[in-house]
């Protein structure tokens, strides 16, 4: 059954030391707030699940939480690198984190393939693709119709997965619109999953019957926690924070800058932050 | 290159548009290639349909920062999942071209976008490949777009993100792939299939030579690439500054603390 | 590219005899306008696929259009049985039909994998099923992974899909809305697809992001036909004529009824009849 | 069974009812099944979710006259496609538990909805297995509902439609099918687990075996099924009467030519 909560309580139930867990969000929705609080809380030794990284795992990875990376794209959009992440893949700093690298394709073939349940995916990819070498996770099967041989990974079954949405009702269900991603799969593959929305409302009167909607019951958790996808956006609420990203490449690029950064604006901070942050963005979205 | 009234990434970007037509259906990726296929669309192939792999199919943004900016979605037909988009349009090969740039390339249009030094113990650790291994393969033929330079532009790449045309021949046959794969580079110099065609306005074999790390073939005859027109280049300078306003207005709001 | 034309030339210009053909609906927006056009042009030797065959491939059938049928449910949903399907089937009356039977989960992901650009498609099923030993394109593969071993069937491609759906706009694009089924799939692992619509509107402002819209590019020909969905149903436009279902069931029971039956309703008719059965049924739409 | 105030389909259907909680996740299929399934949802389960296998999630319909009607998707959660039906829901195993009928049932719980006689020369062609075959493996239970006859239900069905315990002990296992497959039967005369555990009020042993083909086993005690309740009935006959009047009114509309 799900539970509304406050998101500290929802991530305290929910995820543990040396979990695998994902916190998805396609440019758009990134769950924030959520890893922020996974940060303050102080887990250790996660599996982290994601086909873009991004700044969320820079800075879980820059704090040491890290032992595994599996993704596909390792970049702060339209700015450049990963700086935290380079610095432990290149000087195993803070710590030696271990890469499971895959293409965007495998990632989202993976993750449809943990959602529906099934142990592999197949599709054709990686032809030529140096990854098959350094990746043990990606094989081949043969079509037996054609005898194509195609790619297959393995599902993605993370033991968590956050995202963050624009609402819920009160019954629980979820509302997902816009650049939808690969979020419906990353919960659905999710042995749990939590939700950090924009906000809670009566019911779904009005939304249209295609939409993106995760009944109740396949949710453990909702916390409201407005502006919770900052700097990335939710679509109707606020606008994307251009600006931020750009910031992140300066203040990831040093150790030191870092550190103070994320004492001041994850663990000094609460959830209730995210909305004194959008404030400025909401007249753009 | 002394006063032509454009710069050469300018002129990289407009002969990049100038590839594409109405009747491609073009997987976007961020960057160069976003702003040369918003480029044709806005000037010489309205009709063209473009696709950034967040899911939108279709899109019209006048802003393209990112892969999965807002406005991509608001312009768009339609705007689907990344498993659909992965399965549906790009891997069915619904898409004619798809864009890449490389941090490596080698002659026969391999890229490399991964590391630089070894996989395992990486000099620099690059981004990976995101899209960019099926699209190199599923997307019906594959445009590059880069600035020349002897560490890009390289004998041998660090890391095979992509394969181009492996070392050459029938070498993606020989996989079983049946696109065409790279067929046209576009850099700030020279605009070139397998051989360079065209020559930038203003550019010289040696210029191109100097910072290319691989013996670089000219076709022959060897034409000059047309220069930009006045409405390619407000175009693309327009383009260029609702992108920094975006970037600067924000960033500005919130230095005040905004409204 | 898209081309606006009456059903008449739509389907003389997309279906040929011999072709591998779908005409898919599931329980809503069954193209029916379409399929009786197909009657009236009189294709022959046609493999008819689709997952419920329902009353217009009991109507082609009965006509002797179909070579063979690729099916998965062959029933009159909520009625009973489909009896020219039953007299093909059993006495080879008007013809030999050849069949090949699927469950829905088979045709399902068959059709996921044509669109999908796959040769085959891979799913948990048809364990303990006796279609494994009658359908020789049931085969196996087992994940590179865990060992399981798991289903197989081939990707479904049909040389033209024809749906119903209930608008295009004027570039052509489509729009599918409420028990949208497969018809996305049929239409992408379709060679040609051929729509018909409700109606032409100027453009899809308003309508939800997430909306299932099949872009013009993928559409051959769109032609439209108000009501040509009857007697299932348009969401938003009409409900469904549940006493044409149940009627069905008496004209088919007999070889001289049904000749007589599609005499006058479909080979003396024209497309232009399906608005005015529908006329009754759109106020509880 | 004179005059208990109920017909032995009325108790069938509401005895299968009863076997449903709030709890459940229930995948219906059309006819006997979407009766039970929504007779609980409106009595003694308002918190069960029932999924069609036409893609709504979460309906509530008030005629649920086929499985694609267009109220199942206007009074539903969410409407998604039929390959996300049968991948997502029905093959990752969320649905706790699915609602089969039979035309031919054997004592295994094994269905057949495919053929009488022979496959490839078929004395009576039955529709097929729909999305039986795989309800019936993915789901966490199944129940069967069908009334008994000697020519339903049968020492041994002419085709395995749906894999139910196939020789009985450990079949499923062997098969690598995790799931319980069916766990109960519910008949115009009894409910029954793999034994007859109740039998429906005045309905006796010898009338049981009399419409059964193979050999029933009663349980001991044997227990007697609770009459319908008034809500339980009034329910069901007024669920009844609104799927006749959809037929009926818009056959007389259509008669009419009605506006």
């Amino acid at each position: 059954m799900v539970k509304f909560c406050s998101l500290a309580e929802a991530l305290a139930e929910n995820l543990v030391d040396g979990d695998t867990v994902a916190f998805e969000g396609f440019t758009h929705l990134i769950p924030h707030a959520a890893a922020h609080e996974a940060i303050r809380q102080g887990r250790q030794e996660l599996t982290l699940i994601r086909m873009t990284p991004d700044l969320v795992y820079d800075q879980m990875v820059g704090m040491g939480m890290a032992k595994k990376l599996i993704f596909s794209y390792l970049g702060n959009p339209g700015v450049g690198l990963l700086r935290r992440c380079r610095d432990a893949l290149e000087n195993c700093y803070p710590r030696v984190v271990e890469i499971e690298e895959h293409s965007h394709a495998g990632m989202a073939n993976a993750y449809e393939a943990g959602a529906a349940g099934l142990p592999f995916a197949v599709f054709r990819g990686y032809r030529g693709a140096g990854l098959t070498e350094v990746n043990p996770n990606i094989r081949s099967v043969t079509c037996p119709f054609t005898g194509e041989p195609l790619a297959a990974v393995p599902a993605l079954r993370p033991d968590v997965t956050f995202i963050h949405a624009q609402k819920a009702n009160r019954k629980g269900d979820v509302l997902v619109e816009g650049i939808v991603g690969i979020q419906k799969e990353a919960v659905l593959a999710a042995k749990r999953a939590v939700v950090t929305v924009e906000e809670v409302v009566e019911d779904f009167a009005g939304v249209h019957p295609n939409c993106c909607v995760l009944p109740h019951w396949t949710i453990r958790a909702i916390a409201v926690v407005p502006g919770g996808a900052h700097p990335s956006y939710a679509h109707g609420y606020y606008a994307r924070d251009n600006a931020t990203y750009l910031e992140w490449d300066h203040v990831a690029a040093d150790r030191e800058s870092f550190r103070a950064w994320m004492k001041k604006h994850v663990l000094d901070a609460k959830p209730e932050v995210f909305a004194s942050r959008v404030g400025h963005l909401r007249r753009a979205a | 290159m002394s006063g032509p009234g454009f710069t050469p990434e300018e002129m990289m970007t407009i002969a990049a548009a100038r590839a594409l037509s109405s009747h491609d259906v073009c997987l976007v990726g961020i960057g160069a290639p976003s702003a040369a296929c918003n480029i044709a669309r806005l000037t010489h192939a309205p009709g063209i349909t473009l696709i950034y792999e967040s899911g939108t199919i279709g899109t019209a943004p006048e802003v393209p920062l990112s892969i999965g900016d807002g406005e991509l979605c608001e312009t768009a037909v339609t705007t689907v999942s990344v498993p659909e988009m992965f399965r549906y349009w790009l891997q069915e090969g619904r898409i004619t071209v798809g864009f890449l740039s490389a941090a490596q390339l080698d002659r026969h249009g391999n890229i490399n976008t991964t590391v630089i030094g070894d996989y395992h113990h990486p000099k620099t650790r690059l981004p990976g490949g995101g899209g960019a291994p099926e699209i190199a393969t599923s997307c019906g033929e594959v445009f590059i777009t880069m600035k020349q330079s002897l560490r890009g532009m390289v004998e041998k790449i660090d890391f095979f993100t992509s394969f181009g045309h492996g070392d050459g021949g029938d070498a993606r046959a020989k996989l079983g792939i049946t696109t065409k794969g790279p067929t046209l580079l576009v850099t700030d110099l020279v605009t070139k299939a397998f051989t360079v065609a065209s020559l930038h306005p203003g550019v010289t074999r040696d210029a191109v030579q100097a910072t290319c790390g691989w013996k670089v073939v000219f076709a022959d005859p060897l034409e000059e690439t047309p220069p930009p027109t006045v409405r390619e280049l407000t175009t693309l300078r327009d383009l260029k500054a609702r992108t920094e306003a975006a970037h600067r207005g924000e960033k500005v709001a919130a230095g005040t603390g905004g409204a």
